[in-house]
């Protein structure tokens, strides 16, 4: 089936987002050599531009890699121009976080917890209308306070900041006490007192299989966790 | 190893019960609840001698039927009516049949991965033709208030160290409070659980305390009793 | 340029990872509207088919994507072996499931719908974007609300939640239930071999309600998810 074949590296080159080369493409495809696949990719440059397509193959890197043409290179542009905008960096994020949930907030206290230069991500922050200055704060030299916008909210999908997660309950979305629960729920099957529910045949052995482990339920990095979310910055 | 794999398929309490009304091939409005409830406590009898964890929730459904066993076994009140009679199986029966709801719409919705996984699409090319113009800071897609979230813990959890922090760390271990518990005994020949814990304000405290209590109870140095639900917990020392 | 109006949205398809929506195309499109952008897609995608194309656009989250067609999948996952995320698990499709026809909804909600714990489960939901917190609950306590997100569409390969399939009325989940008890699989018990294992009182009645059918223990759908896990790809 001459025609599949084209078609199958034709998916395998949209797939991809190496350039794939023809000894990949042999690997994969059943029966073909390097001509065979040569020929293949030439058939399908063929095809796309009389149907005129926006595609095509291009040789790189010892390999091919289906793009698009040249001239629809200030579209795409435009596309992930307006998507750039749209996003956040990982720093700006981890900013806008603690602003969300220590709001008022001034650059010195998000700098004493980010442990890093903070204006960049602000004025990025500022533009993108995430936060807003919300004032200044009473203390020597009167610096600006920081604060989310309206459009933060809409943003993140909730009505108003008390819908923002609490830190314990990040620490519980995050860990979850699974390892105790299953610990607890192992001894409360051990009290069940099987002989009175009508169970009568399970031997000592069994039950002393289900001997709890000894270690401690909560560890100890849990526990300092909560204090030092307690204690967090002031 | 090859049971461990299969015995999951019992997602919990529920999957269970529908198995057991199949594979009894009763009517699911009117389940047999002393045979179903035998059956089920075979089933975790069978998890527990294979040594599997058996989740709190099939343990919280074993009360559930032992409680429906019971009321099953009482006469309808005198003076209340076919219509008015609540059968004690009902509630569990709509549970079942809700739960089952999701369950297909589940099955069928994993259908719709398995097609959908066959369709590639593109991964981006952006990086070709944004190099020039943005940093190589990485851009996020789609962020969510869970990114968020992850964000500030991140953020917390590289925040520099305050020098003067100080942290209250309890350590208890249940052999401190094996040790504690058996100290009870040097005055008393009996205690009571509620003594025992009263004077106790941490959680973890209570709870490691408890687990020592059971662990003893285990090892059979000490015996409990109570002469009925919610009635205070005896604790005898076993000489 | 009619013409040159197909590549355009050709190239832009091509080039993004996500779908995009109608709205999207039209901000890059010079003089585009709705009904002029869904008759080029439909063209678009006329044209793949006409000339044998291993590509086709379909309609998902909103919007529109580019892909290849299913049956090149087996190439494809050739080429992506070992590099993607696993399928989900059953308690992660019923949680899905539960979040995605009853949403905005609670933990405990859940849980009770489950009757399993679905801490663990949230978890890895949350992790891979599939689900989010959809704000909190006017209750007491203010429990977490969490919905499914626009990734949740494109995972599953729906436009929007509508499109969702309806769930059975109560009749239809009694009857007729081949399917449910394979998944069930009963082998589990008979691979057991009580007698071994020293279980004496199950009874010869009951004994021969735990036999199983002969079938292999593996049911198919099962074995499917199988092999999927091994050979996907995102």
């Amino acid at each position: 089936m001459k025609n599949d074949y084209l078609q199958i590296i034709e998916s395998l080159l949209f797939a991809s987002d190496l350039p794939l080369t023809i000894n990949k493409l042999k690997s994969i495809l059943p029966q073909s050599d390097n001509k065979s696949i040569k020929n293949s990719i030439k058939s399908l440059n063929e095809k796309y531009k009389k149907s005129g397509s926006a595609l095509e193959i291009i040789e790189v890197a010892n390999g091919y890699q289906l793009v698009t043409r040249e001239e629809y290179s200030i579209y795409i542009q435009q596309l992930f121009k307006g998507r750039s905008a749209n996003k956040l960096t990982v720093p700006g994020l981890e900013t806008l976080a603690i602003i969300a949930y220590e709001q008022p907030i001034t650059k010195i206290q998000m700098e004493h917890i980010r442990g890093v230069n903070v204006d960049g991500v602000v004025k990025t922050l500022l533009e993108r209308n995430l936060i807003s200055i919300a004032g200044r704060e009473k203390a020597p030299g009167n610096p600006l306070l920081y604060g989310t916008t309206n459009f933060f909210l809409e943003y993140f999908g909730i009505n108003n900041l008390k819908d923002l997660p609490k830190l314990k309950e990040i620490d519980e979305l995050l860990k979850g006490d699974e390892e105790f629960l299953k610990s607890l729920d192992q001894i409360a099957l051990q009290q069940l007192e099987p002989e009175k529910l009508g169970i009568t045949n399970i031997k000592p052995e069994n039950q002393s299989e289900l001997e709890l482990n000894q270690s401690p339920i909560v560890s100890q990095v849990e526990e300092e966790r909560k204090n030092d979310n307690e204690n967090k910055t002031e | 190893m090859t049971y461990k794999i299969k015995l999951e398929i019992f997602e919990g309490p529920f999957d269970l019960l529908l198995f057991l009304i199949k594979k009894n091939e009763v009517d699911i409005y009117d389940i047999p609840i002393h045979e179903v409830t035998d059956q089920f406590l075979e089933y975790i009898e069978l998890m527990k001698i294979l040594d599997l964890e058996i989740a709190g929730e099939f343990i919280e459904m074993v009360a559930i039927l032992m409680n429906i066993k019971a009321r099953m076994l009482l006469p309808k009140p005198i003076g209340i009516s076919d219509e008015e009679y609540e059968d004690p199986r009902t509630e569990l029966v709509e549970r079942l049949i809700e739960y089952k709801k999701f369950k297909d719409a589940a099955l069928e919705i994993s259908g719709f991965e398995s097609k959908r996984r066959k369709l590639y699409s593109r991964k981006s090319i952006e990086k070709y033709f944004m190099k020039k113009e943005i940093s190589t800071e990485e851009y996020l897609n789609d962020v969510t208030l869970f990114d968020l979230l992850l964000a500030l813990k991140k953020a917390l959890d590289n925040m520099p160290k305050i020098t003067e922090h100080r942290v209250t760390r309890i350590d208890i271990t249940i052999e401190q409070q094996t040790e504690f518990i058996l100290n009870q005994f040097a005055s008393n020949s009996a205690i009571l659980f509620s003594d025992l814990i009263n004077k106790m304000k941490e959680k973890i405290i209570i709870i490691v305390t408890f687990m020592a209590l059971l662990d003893l109870i285990n090892k059979r140095q000490l015996s409990v009793r109570q002469s009925e639900n919610f009635d205070e917990i005896r604790i005898k020392l076993i000489s």
